[in-house]
């Protein structure tokens, strides 16, 4: 496969569209465990990363990536923002220069963004945080060596509710202790949308 | 504008939810347009006069909603600049950046962050990003909450009420001409030997959000809240003036290593919708609790320091003070929320 | 403390309900012991260093619940004493007495009383008892709220927020060397060129009573309304808070006789639950609309000046202001809620 | 008859209990027209002077009236309190030196503090304030030269009653202008009880 320019629009347009539709119910989450602007954040700053790249012409995947990263850094704010702003960035670092994005390059690429959100939040799995949904799908995807969108999605889900019977120790959440548990964490229920969205992107095999 | 959305309706008067922090910012620069301006295309407030010529640059900031905090704490001898984020979300990393650029004067820039993830993850990339552009950059992380256990392996203890003094003094330090290093060196002085501790009584609703973030039964109180009303210690009955004063005075010494004969600044801060009458009514016992242990008052400030929206409850600060301490509190500030002569 | 009688309940901070008053009063004095003190056996609170030889002493006062009002404006260049009553209730004579034959140094004092029929007759009387021990004393009446129609058959408009400007400009006066005379003559200049104008969008309740003095529905807000709850020109839904600051200027522009390139101060005061930001987002609109009549603003003061226990709402204050005015307006002040360097 | 220092006593006392009884009820009418407090401030007010007056001796009814004034004056607060101060003031004033008060005494001394009343509240009757019930009284007492408990007990009641009818123009009440109609006049109400506390007294003849 080819994970081109237009893929990456596509994906992250999906993704803004869930994240729209479920806006008041992650806002419900981070009420529940933090301070209830999760999904007012995500709305803003992905909708934002939309309006910029949409029209916008790239040459190549890294460029739209780092646009990407610099909107959602910018406009999502909270401790969301740039987390997820490190994990394009790295993203996009890991791409560059590629005019061809394969299964491996979007595999690497992702477990790039991954380390780079766990330096930066000082966290790890296990810490009821968006980490406890992206390691266990890029784990997934570097043991297949073909996009298997269906896999990714349920790992993806799995790791969501996994989540409730974390108890918190990093973010927001930690504040509640016990009481997080039987919570979903409002960032790992965002990068579900955010995999959700990319399995229906592979779904279409890319270019 | 009523919000019905989901829960109980809150009032605000506001126009458009998502822009309040924009026509804040417009508000407070017509308030005073001698005193402070906005920096042009961001969220940032400085001293009219930035950046000061041989002088350290103070920067505190985060999520709006804490007013006074933290542009009221703009002016000489306090803050050189306030970085203000959405509604109790933290200002993001460009916007920390572009006010670090506008008020480096070439002696170093001090930022002033709340221990919360966002805004250390947004103020710390900002520092990398202007360190980057060869700008000196020093932090400092207030965390006075001993509602919550300090801890290094969990987020830790928050930030509340008592960073208005790390404002203070640090900025005091710098008007009088210190090096960064010496600025940040008091600035963690500070953070050492101040402790806070709130509750409430009331909830308070995010504008975008439009109803509470939590709720509280009509007797309750909880005891240990954060500023976003992050959860306290335990919430039960609400119990008189006295009560409360002596629970958090009480949790506040626990914390704080301090003998008889020292002296103290004890701050006394609403978080929004209790009255001042009900502050001084808790000042009354927090000041006869500390007459009791034989620790000295040097100064008290009762009033809306570092507040919660509408939230209803109070929080209370002890500062421990030594000579250096007691000479920056009161040296001269021209911030229209701590104004000292 | 919880009170479920009657409606709903309201949560509040306090010991004894028939205690909040004393009970402030003495967390008042222990939070600034070396700049006020409270007149043995009353509920007059006064400069540390009163009487003041050779100065015009000011009293003001009216029921508690204002706060910061009046106590807060105790200071150098403002008052020498503030006179408290029960919550909403006027000072007794005997109160008001004692406060005046504390403050007098000799040249007499001048009462600054809101008109409410309850000050107006335990000043009124009291001074009659002071001019019968041969104390000099003049009163003004302040009644800047214009949502009440100007009548010399009814009890008359109301005095609010507006008595903050009267209590600064008589008060920098006094401390210039004016004589009793010139006080009062100033204080009255004030009067006439000041008007104000509230609104409310929630309720407060007197300790004492437990229990909302009025109620306003999910959706409702009360434009006009008076800092004890009285009724205002209407109930109607809440708007924006351009709408509010358009209606509440426009009733004040109206009243106050004032043409283009003339200077006004503004005042954009919290009647308690009102977050500081929301009284930003009025104060945006206010100057947009007096720089659109291209009324001049000298200065603006936003936050907490006189309020109505918790009420959620804000006021809206303009004084007009010439050459003498301005001086006296801009003259320092020690008081602690009005400090000017 | 002679109204004699037990009487007044007897009198203070039973307008207290009526005041304690019905402090709520005199805050509601408050609420509605006013400020919330008059209850508030009646019930500490008349308390106090209950205990200032109660094992005092007093030699004259003048005494004991002008104990009672000044403890109003200084308890009660408000408007009503230099109000019902005066009234007291005034009872006192013209019965000083008294050693026997008969019926026209009490009746003339009433008159005074009627007038008293108006002059400091700048009022006349027809303004929904306490003036209203007054008025009536006393006019009625003139008409009479014994006392008429019964009688006097009526009149009262049904001035309260016609408080209702009235437009406020004085106190916190003419703040609600039109609104005001059809509400009853808390200091109405609360001078209705000291009328009715003093028909008691007169029914027992006094000594
Ligand atoms: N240290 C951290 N490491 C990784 N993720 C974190 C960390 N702290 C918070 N998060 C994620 O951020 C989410 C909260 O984001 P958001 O509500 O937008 O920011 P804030 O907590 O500042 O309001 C949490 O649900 C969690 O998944
Ligand atoms: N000018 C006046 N003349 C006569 N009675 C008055 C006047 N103003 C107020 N009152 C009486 O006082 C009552 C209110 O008393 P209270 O509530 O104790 O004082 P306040 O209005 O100061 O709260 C009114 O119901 C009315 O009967
Ligand atoms: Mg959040
Ligand atoms: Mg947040
Ligand atoms: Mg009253
Ligand atoms: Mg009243």
């Amino acid at each position: 496969m080819n994970f081109s320019v237009n893929n990456v629009k596509e994906w992250l347009k999906k993704t803004n569209n869930l994240i729209q539709e479920n806006k008041n119910y992650l806002t419900k989450l981070d009420q529940a465990i933090g301070d209830g602007d999760h999904g007012i954040n995500m709305a803003r700053g992905f909708d934002e990363a939309v309006n910029v790249t949409d029209d916008k012409q790239y040459d190549t995947v890294a460029d739209i990536l780092k646009d990407i990263a610099m909107t959602v850094m910018s406009k999502v704010g909270g401790a969301s923002g740039p987390l997820y702003g490190t994990a394009f960035l790295r993203l996009s670092l890991s791409l560059k220069g590629k005019t061809e994005v394969g299964y491996a390059d979007l595999t690497k690429a992702l477990e790039d963004g991954l380390n780079g959100m766990k330096q930066r939040g000082r966290s790890d799995a296990g810490e009821k945080t968006l980490v406890d949904v992206w390691e266990p799908v890029v784990t997934f995807m570097k043991k297949k060596d073909a996009a298997d969108a269906d896999g990714l999605m349920e790992i993806a889900k799995s790791a969501v509710e996994k989540t409730k019977d974390i108890m918190a120790t990093k973010g927001r959440g930690a504040y509640f202790k016990e009481k997080s548990v039987g919570n979903i964490d409002p960032g790992a229920m965002s990068s579900f949308y955010l995999f959700s969205a990319l399995a229906e992107v592979l779904k279409g095999g890319g270019e | 504008m009523t919000f019905k959305r989901g829960g109980k309706a809150m009032k605000k008067i506001i126009n458009e939810p998502t822009e309040v922090v924009q026509d804040m910012i417009a508000g407070m620069v017509l308030a005073a347009p001698h005193k402070i301006k906005q920096i042009e295309g961001t969220t940032v407030l400085a001293r009219k006069d930035t950046p000061v010529k041989n002088k350290v640059a103070l920067i505190s900031g985060g999520g709006s909603g804490h007013e006074p905090a933290h542009a009221g704490y703009i002016g000489k001898g306090m803050l050189d600049a306030a970085v203000l984020g959405e509604v109790f979300t933290s200002p993001s990393v460009d916007q920390v950046y572009e006010g670090i650029k506008a008020v480096d004067s070439g002696e170093g820039v001090l930022l002033i962050i709340k221990n919360y993830t966002g805004d250390v993850l947004n103020f710390e990339m900002a520092a990398e990003l202007a360190e980057a552009e060869g700008i000196q950059v020093a932090q400092v992380i207030v965390n006075d909450d001993v509602a919550v256990e300090d801890s290094s392996f969990t987020t830790g203890r928050r930030g509340i009420a008592g960073t208005v003094f790390v404002h203070k003094i640090s900025g005091a330090k710098a008007e009088m001409g210190g090096t960064l290093e010496e600025v940040k060196t008091v600035a963690e002085k500070v953070v050492n030997n101040v402790r806070s501790m709130g509750m409430a009584i009331s909830p308070c609703a995010i504008p975008a959000a439009g109803e509470p973030s939590f709720t509280l039964l009509e007797d309750e109180m909880e005891v240990g809240i954060g500023i976003h009303g992050e959860p306290g210690i335990e919430r039960k009955a609400i119990t008189t003036a006295d009560e409360i004063a002596s629970e958090l005075v009480e949790k506040i010494l626990n914390d704080l290593d301090i003998k008889k004969n020292e002296e103290v600044a004890v701050m006394i801060n609403g978080l929004g919708a209790t009255p001042e009458m009900e502050l001084f009514i808790i000042n009354k016992k927090v000041q006869e609790i500390l007459a009791e242990q034989e620790i000295k008052v040097y100064q008290t400030f009762v009033g809306e320091y570092m507040t919660a929206l509408e939230m209803g409850g109070c929080s209370v600060t002890l500062l421990k003070l030594d000579e250096e301490l007691k000479e920056l509190l009161s040296f001269p500030s021209d911030a229209a929320n701590f104004l000292v002569k």
